[in-house]
């Protein structure tokens, strides 16, 4: 029996759980037939802005006003989508970055002379991807979803097709990407080739009971997986492809990469070892050590003299999904808690930074504001916008009265209680490399210089809704640093049982 | 009278705060009533305060007047409480009353210094911290007069501050006392310790129950106590910080250098005495370092050209005198010869500035000559007080209490200490009255000036008559404090021993004639010698201890402090910084940019982890 | 007619798969490396179609479908790139834009 | 409620200060002055109206004033604080040092006076938060808190020295420093939190709650360790020690101040209020060790001011020794030791904070810091020399100023318990003598490089160093208002120590600790 076999159809408690995939699939058709129809940035990017919105819009209900309303979870959706809080959470948490990214995107390509509209196109494209992958609890699911996700990146990542460094980037990360998803794919195989069965759930009931070299397949097989995994999440050492392709992608690009595609693939990652008993295999564990501890020291060591912003976030983002990996290896529902709130707070704080660049750049230049020498003294000239940036950059750094400091307490929480102390030792040393260039970069920021600094971004960037959503970044950035017990509460809601 | 005995510490020190706070807006002739006036009121409360103690005389001889409580931290509890006994007596009779001579005499040698006032307030200041050391009731409270009187001798040493070698010999007067002060902060740690109490009469009482004599822990506290008198007092292995100070002015020497700031070490032993007699060895210890200072002294004393190092010296082996004479037992004598000591020494040192200043800060001996005439009176003074230095018998108060001490010490069987004394007066005599003969007698080599007026006058006049046996008479009302010595009432003995040593100084004073009255030619002739001359060089060099010091202390310690200006702590972490940097320069090489290098990455990245899976 | 063995499909999927990925590291021109990736993800479809044998599933041949489906998708993503690269760098050799790094 | 306001006065103030700058240059100092002195008003009240004879420092008894909400149910952490007598004291010293950390700056500082004072109001804040918080969450929160605007002011205000770092440069060893430090210390709260969670099965931070958490003597141990690295950062041990100097050389005149004054002594009041309560068996077999590292800071701090030649980095060094004698004092365990480590940092905080102020100014007139530049100052000013020359024998502890209370007390209580320690300490107090005079004299004496006279203080310069005179010599003379005020907290430390049976002269065999401790 295939599992494209589903018997009798869906019920109306399913296909409501499905709303916010088939609300963001009808924005994709709308859009598609509104470029047709006629190319119009604004109104492209609005029909989009709104999808999002409205596909948002019953997960904002069923969390924050469940007197009104909920969704019947958590519902199976064919033996490939599973909707529950868990995913319902990290569907919001992608939703919300896309509408940032897009937000951003109408900033940015305001002045990008070439076609402008299909970058919303392959945005929505991408995030329903990365739904269906938070959905999945099934090979075949997570496959769709991610490739979904992926394809249109490259896309994006090469929008600006006339300038050599998105070309370039987009070219980089199809080639690497590709690679790393052969990777995944054959270890589904051979996982497949030892259990029998593409669901999460029976892959982890059967794979208890092999031995002997049935056993090392699947170890080996699992191990392609990670390879792969590792790579989407750029742990070391899978990561050399994201400076570049962060580098030269778009801004609003590079923000929606460093954020909704990891969230998605991380949260799927941690299904996975959840719902298929990977824990249960020792060997993965290492493995997943060892990288976490490699990501953490070469992500902050490369990021100590680095003069490109664009590159350190890179290179910092390297550093954190090593963290996360702790998070991840503790293992747990405090795990599972901590592994949510540091991503909410990393999501947050790298839209801020990202956003913060975008409004600094423009397509107009033939490359973006990036140059930390560019951000030197910005609070003389641009006191908010550099605010939202320190802010970003400490909340990275992890410093307490930011969202970033949460996050680090809860991996550090999960790794005491685990007594992960090498783990955590990697965690200390690199936070403290990290503080160097957060620093480093953040005191450009205030220092003087000499002469006043030409840029090229729209100086009404406080009244365009790029501003007002980095604003709202702010403050959630400083809220979830002062008073997180919310979000925590949301995220402890959204827990995998 | 008595209930306002905190007025003789209060006096002086709002005569400081006055003259510091009024820097620049008083005239000199005021800062100088205030200077002088505030000692003199001293003086008249401690004259008020010792008649009215010495007449009606309470169960102990003493009167205790509580201040405040300092602090209460558990049962450390000490009081700033005054004690008034013939002890504290004593030596706050010298303090204000010699040292309002002195304050007399300064104003006028340091009129039209730019100084002056600053120069008043130190002087004030010191007084009142030199009370502070006497009256306190409290080893704390002792402590604490004991390090303000440090600060001031420093303040004082380097008054002049334009010379870097002033500031230089301050410092080293302030470090080498310090050193010592450590050291008796130690022994009150250890005394609290055993006795839980800083309260001297308390400590007194309960420490001859607490303590087996000779015991390990009583004679560590009297050693360690006793390191802090040799460095007050510029006693062995303490003393090269003495001559240095010199460099203050005249009047400080007179004061701090000579008549009170450097007894405080005998004072302190007497006032611990009980702790001494429990501890045999560190008190026949205290005699020891006496009589090898005295004789150290004596024997550097002989070659300085300096006369306020030969002050000094002589200064350094009086006090020798005294260790030797509380190292006897001779408790009583000791401070007597304090007593005495500070009126004829203060006469030599304002006779020794009033010499300096007539021949235009010359302080070389050999410079001057022949001043007897034209300085009639600090010709007299040094004449007198270079006797009683030399205790010529009968006339001069050195003679009643040095005689005293050698036959104490003879009497209580201490040989050894009674020799080195004889010798040390022997050496005195010639060291003495080679300074006189060479700056009063022979030819005259410069133009010099007398001084006039009253406060040059008054002041050299009284302690002129002090030094003779006028001073002598003047017994300190100690009976109640201190036990009588071993020699009391000795008769025939005492005399012949008193003969013995007023032979011994008369011969020494003979000698000195022969040698240095006249061409000198024997002198010259040794100078040159083969021994004399090595040997003249060794008591120039005080024994050769700063060079020992220098080699041992302070070049080690600036070899470190200048190899280590850069902190290689600081610098072993920041080379460990550094590496990261070049680690990073490393794996930023990774990063070519070619996707075939990436690809290549991602595919060593899965044999190393297919490996980690196939080995763990 | 004996079943292939799993083992060798396997061997033969592995085999094709470094292949694949050695094209990738040895070859400059950026045509040559998209076949590669097709060989890699060829690689992969064979692995699942073999293990879809073993189990007597459908579930290996679907996946083959989807993966064809991919593998036609990015070749398109590709080649379009391919013809952008080659019009800005005028090469297409991969090495050639490398102009990121560090 | 009036803890709550000690730390928001100051954030709120800070804002303010912020925002007024638009309509007047001088209007932020006015803010921030008023601002300290508000909450200078504030402790005053507390420390008159409350009855200070209680602490929860060991768990007995309670706090004099506490307050507490809720803040992360979920991991039981609450927004809690408490007052006894020694966070009185310490925000005293705060409210204080602020104040004239604010007036030794209004000229120094020219440029964004606003922004300046935003950050020295909300160090300060954060430091009264770390000094008030009862929970360890929040105390972490505060501590780390704190950093940032110091950071800023490093960089932003500093000084670039010629030849030297530069400040950028010192203020990120700064923030490094005491970050990376301060991250060993959350993992040591977070297992404390578990392990105490596994013992009695609620997750908590709160400070009374953890006190007493049993637990292994291996991991009692490891976790003091976590704690002690921390504090010994901040405070600062060699050889943890050599950010001091460089943030202190670069920083500007109240940075300096802040930093000095204040900012060391959140170290020796967590050493205080966490180490030593929470881990009292393995700070009583530690104590050896942090009593030697004490010694070496002491020698070690004072070698390195003979040399320096830049002025503050010499008070820098000379604060190094003086908190040398701090450690000692807290792991001696005595009570005379225990108080005098409370007059030691009222009294470090008063005469360090003077030099720098001094420093400031001679700065400001000379353009230089550089001994090597200065000689012969003292017939160039009037009033100041003596005032430094005041502070400089202050500073080695003259008796009659609260300094030598503080160190006295130190030796005094520590030698009961290690005498060999306190013998080697002491040492510290010849040292002292030899570069404070030696400040002295390169400074202030020998010949003048020039005859021009320099610009003498002005009457709010005198105002501020003359108060800082006076307070010393209160507390040098009369020590027993504070002293009455610290009995109880100190007391309670004692008595933590006597129960766990600490006494330096049965040196527990740290070598086997350590040893069991590594095999668990």
């Amino acid at each position: 029996m295939s599992f494209l076999y589903v018997h009798g159809g869906l019920t109306p408690a399913q296909w409501v759980t499905l709303l916010p995939i088939l609300i963001l699939s009808l924005t994709i058709v709308v859009v598609t037939s509104a470029i047709a129809i006629k190319r119009h940035h604004w109104w492209n990017a609005t029909i989009s802005v709104v999808g999002l919105n409205l596909a948002l819009l019953p997960l904002f209900v069923h969390f924050w006003v469940p007197e009104l309303w909920t969704l019947p979870l958590p519902q199976t959706v064919t033996p490939l989508l599973g909707i529950d809080n868990y995913a319902c959470f990290y569907m919001a948490m992608i939703l919300v970055t896309a509408l940032a990214t897009a937000t951003l995107s109408h900033a940015y390509m305001e002045g990008y002379t070439g076609n402008r509209e299909e970058v919303y196109l392959l945005l929505l494209l991408s995030t329903l991807g990365g739904l269906v992958i938070v959905c999945s609890r099934h090979f075949a699911s997570f496959f769709i979803g991610l490739e979904l996700l992926s394809v249109p990146l490259y896309g994006m990542a090469g929008y600006l097709v006339k300038e050599r460094r998105s070309l370039e980037a987009g070219t980089k990360y199809l080639v690497l990407s590709a690679v790393a998803s052969a990777f995944i794919l054959f270890g589904m195989a051979l996982i497949y080739a030892q259990t029998g069965t593409l669901a999460f759930a029976d892959i982890g009931a059967r794979a208890g009971d092999l031995a002997g070299s049935s056993r090392s397949v699947m170890i080996l097989g699992s191990a392609m997986l990670l390879v792969g995994i590792g790579f989407k999440l750029s742990l070391a050492p899978f990561h050399l492809w994201t400076p570049d392709v962060y580098e030269g992608a778009p801004a609003p690009v590079t923000s929606y990469l460093a954020t909704a595609s990891k969230t998605a693939v991380f949260a799927l990652l941690v299904r996975y070892f959840v719902e298929a008993r990977a824990y249960e295999m020792p060997t993965l564990v290492n493995v997943l050590s060892i990288l976490a501890i490699l990501s953490i020291v070469i992500g902050n060591v490369l990021a100590l003299r680095q003069d490109n912003l664009k590159r350190l976030l890179a290179y910092s983002s390297i550093a954190h999904f090593g963290y996360l990996l702790v998070a991840l290896i503790a293992s747990g529902p405090l795990a599972v808690e901590a592994v949510g709130v540091y991503l909410l707070t990393y999501v947050v704080t790298t839209l801020a930074a990202f956003g913060v660049v975008t409004l600094m750049s423009s397509p107009y230049r033939d490359h973006d504001a990036e140059d930390l020498f560019d951000y030197r003294g910005l609070f003389w000239r641009r006191p908010y916008l550099t605010a939202i940036l320190t802010v970003a950059l400490l909340s990275l750094a992890g410093v307490p009265l930011t969202a970033g400091f949460i996050g680090k307490f809860y991996v550090m929480t999960v790794g005491a209680d685990k007594h992960l102390w090498v783990l955590l030792a990697a965690v200390v040393l690199g936070s403290a490399v990290g503080l160097y260039y957060y620093l480093r970069a953040m005191i450009q920021l205030y220092l003087r210089q000499r002469w006043v600094q030409k840029y090229s971004a729209p100086l009404n960037w406080a009244q365009g809704t790029g501003g007002g959503m980095l604003i709202l970044l702010m403050l959630a950035m400083l809220l979830l640093g002062i008073f997180p017990t919310p979000f925590i509460n949301l995220v402890q809601a959204a827990g995998l049982h | 009278m008595l209930n306002l005995l905190f007025l003789v510490f209060l006096s002086p020190l709002l005569g400081f705060l006055i003259l510091s706070l009024g820097r620049g807006r008083i005239s000199q002739n005021l800062a100088g009533v205030i200077g002088v006036g505030s000692i003199g009121i001293s003086a008249l409360v401690t004259l008020g305060c010792g008649i009215q103690l010495l007449t009606h005389p309470s169960a102990d001889g003493a009167y205790t007047q509580l201040l405040w409580q300092w602090m209460q931290v558990g049962s450390f509890n000490p009081r700033f409480a005054l004690r008034l006994d013939g002890l504290s007596l004593t030596m706050c009779g010298v303090i204000t009353g010699v040292g309002f001579l002195i304050h007399l005499f300064a104003s006028w040698y340091m009129r039209g210094d730019e100084g002056f006032t600053r120069f008043f307030s130190y002087m004030n200041l010191f007084v009142a911290s030199m009370l502070f050391l006497v009256l306190g009731d409290n080893l704390l409270f002792l402590y604490f007069g004991w390090e303000g009187v440090g600060l001031c001798s420093y303040l004082l040493i380097g008054f002049w501050y334009q010379d870097p070698a002033n500031g230089s010999a301050a410092r080293k007067a302030f470090i080498v006392t310090r050193v010592g002060d450590t050291f008796m902060a130690i022994g009150l740690f250890l005394l609290f310790r055993e006795l839980g109490t800083l309260d001297i009469q308390q400590a007194m009482a309960t420490a001859p129950g607490h303590f087996e004599v000779g015991s390990k822990t009583v004679t560590a506290i009297a050693f360690l106590l006793l390191g802090g008198a040799v460095g007050k007092s510029a006693q062995l292995p303490l003393q090269t910080w003495l001559p240095d100070a010199m460099a203050g002015p005249t009047p400080v020497s007179a004061l701090i250098h000579a008549a009170t700031m450097v007894t405080a070490g005998v004072y302190l032993i007497a006032r611990t005495r009980v702790l001494f007699e429990l501890a045999p060895l560190a008190l026949h210890w205290v005699g020891i370092v006496g009589a090898a200072t005295l004789l150290l002294a004596g024997f550097t004393a002989l070659v300085q050209t300096d006369i306020k190092r030969i002050l000094a010296y002589s200064t350094m082996s009086q006090i020798g005198y005294m260790f030797l004479a509380l190292g006897a037992g001779a408790w009583q004598a000791a401070i007597f010869h304090l007593m005495t000591h500070a009126f004829f020494k203060a006469l030599l040192f304002l006779s020794a500035g009033a010499v300096i200043l007539a021949c235009h800060h010359e302080q070389d001996i050999f410079k001057m000559g022949g001043l007897r005439k034209k300085l009639p009176l600090p010709f007299w003074s040094f004449i007198v007080g270079g006797s009683a230095l030399c205790a010529v018998p009968y006339l001069t108060a050195g003679f009643y209490s040095k005689d005293e001490i050698l036959w104490q010490a003879f009497a209580g069987g201490h040989i050894d200490l009674f020799l080195a004394g004889l010798f040390g007066a022997f050496l005195t005599s010639i060291y003495t009255f080679r300074l006189i003969f060479t700056v009063f007698f022979g030819k005259e080599h410069s133009a010099a000036h007398s001084g006039h007026g009253i406060s040059y006058t008054l002041p050299l006049a009284v302690l002129l008559l002090l030094s003779t046996f006028v001073g002598g008479m003047i017994h300190p009302p100690l009976s109640l404090v201190l036990p009588a010595g071993p020699g009391e009432g000795g008769g025939e003995m005492e005399h012949k021993i008193a003969l013995l040593s007023g032979t011994v100084a008369i011969l020494g004073i003979a000698l000195a004639g022969l040698l240095f009255l006249g061409d000198r030619r024997f002198v010259k002739w040794l100078n040159n010698s083969a021994l004399g001359e090595p040997l003249g060089r060794f008591f120039g060099a005080a024994f050769g201890f700063d060079w020992l010091y220098d080699k041992l202390f302070v070049r080690p310690f600036l070899w470190f402090v200048r190899v280590n200006a850069s902190d290689y702590l600081d610098r072993g972490i920041m080379a460990a910084a550094g590496s990261l940097q070049s680690l990073n320069g490393e794996l930023t090489k990774t990063q070519t940019g070619r996707i075939r290098w990436y690809a290549a990455s991602v595919a060593a990245g899965a044999v190393l982890v297919i490996a980690v899976a196939a080995l763990t | 007619m004996t079943p292939v063995p799993l083992e060798h499909s396997l061997l033969l999927a592995g085999t094709l798969f470094s292949l694949g990925l050695l094209g990738i590291l040895v070859r400059r021109n950026i045509l040559f490396v998209l076949m590669s990736i097709e060989v890699m993800m060829n690689a992969a479809a064979l692995a699942f179609v073999s293990a879809g044998s073993r189990w007597a599933q459908p579930d290996g041949q679907i996946m083959f479908i989807l993966i064809l489906t991919l593998a036609a998708a990015e070749a398109s993503v590709g080649l379009a790139l391919l013809l952008q690269l080659h019009r800005r760098f005028k090469t297409l050799d991969t090495d050639a834009a490398s102009e990121m790094k560090g | 409620m009036i803890l709550i306001w000690l730390f928001m006065v100051p954030f709120i103030g800070g804002l303010l200060c912020w925002q007024i700058e638009r309509f007047g240059l001088t209007l932020p100092r006015w803010v921030a002055l008023g601002t300290m002195f508000i909450v200078l008003m504030l402790s005053l009240l507390l420390w008159h109206t409350g009855d200070y004879s209680q602490t929860l420092l060991g768990g007995h008894g309670h706090w004099v004033e506490e307050f507490s909400v809720p803040w992360i149910p979920r991991l039981g952490i609450s927004f809690s604080f408490g007052l006894d007598g020694l966070s009185l004291l310490m925000v005293v010293l705060t409210g204080l040092l602020g104040l004239m950390a604010v007036a030794c700056s209004w000229k120094e500082i020219a440029r964004n006076v606003g922004f300046f004072h935003l950050n020295l109001m909300w160090n300060l804040g954060g430091v009264i938060g770390v000094f008030l918080a009862t929970d360890l969450f929040l105390y972490f929160f505060f501590w780390e808190m704190m950093l940032v605007p110091m950071f800023f002011l490093i960089a932003l205000w500093g000084h670039n020295i010629p030849g030297g770092t530069s400040r950028v440069f010192a203020a990120t060893k700064f923030f490094l420093f005491t970050q990376a430090s301060g991250l060993i210390m959350l993992v040591s709260i977070l297992s404390l939190v578990f392990v105490h969670y596994r013992a009695t099965g609620t997750l908590t931070f709160a400070y009374g709650d953890l006190l007493h958490t049993p637990m292994s003597a291996a991991t009692e141990y490891w976790l003091m360790l976590g704690f002690f690295v921390a504090f010994a950062v901040k405070l600062p041990v060699v050889p943890f020690h050599s950010w001091l100097p460089d943030a202190h050389s670069q920083a500007p005149t109240a940075g300096s101040v802040d930093l000095a004054g204040v900012l060391l002594k959140t170290a020796a009041y967590s050493l205080l209020r966490f180490a030593v309560p929470l881990f009292p068996h393995a700070s009583a077999s530690f104590a050896p060790v942090a009593m030697w590292l004490g010694v070496l800071g002491i020698i070690y701090g004072a070698l390195l001011a003979f040399s320096q030649n830049d002025v503050k980095r010499m008070v820098a060094y000379t604060s190094i020794s003086h908190m040398g004698f701090v450690l000692v004092g807290i792991y001696s365990g005595t009570e005379q030791a225990l108080q005098g480590v409370v007059i030691q940092m009222l009294a470090h905080g008063l005469s360090a904070g003077a030099l720098f102020i001094l420093c400031g100014e001679i700065q400001e007139r000379l353009h230089t810091r550089d001994l090597r530049e200065m000689g012969g100052l003292w017939s160039r000013f009037s009033y100041l020399p003596p005032i430094a020359l005041f502070f400089a024998v202050a500073s080695l502890g003259l008796p009659g100023l609260g300094n030598f209370v503080g160190e006295f007390l130190i030796l005094l209580g520590s030698y009961k318990a290690a005498p060999v320690v306190t013998v080697f300490a002491a040492s510290g107090l010849i040292l002292a003598a030899v570069y404070s005079l030696m400040l002295v004299q390169r400074a202030f004496l020998g010949k003048a490089k020039s005859d021009e006279k320099l610009r003498d203080l002005n009457a709010r310069e005198v105002v501020t160093l003359v108060t800082l005179m006076a307070l010393l010599v209160g507390l040098g003379l009369y020590p027993q208002p504070v002293l009455d005020i610290s009995r109880a907290p100190m007391a309670a430390v004692q008595e933590i120590y006597q129960t766990v049976g600490h006494s330096g002269t049965v040196a527990a065999d740290t070598a086997t600790i350590i040893t069991t401790a590594g095999a668990p």
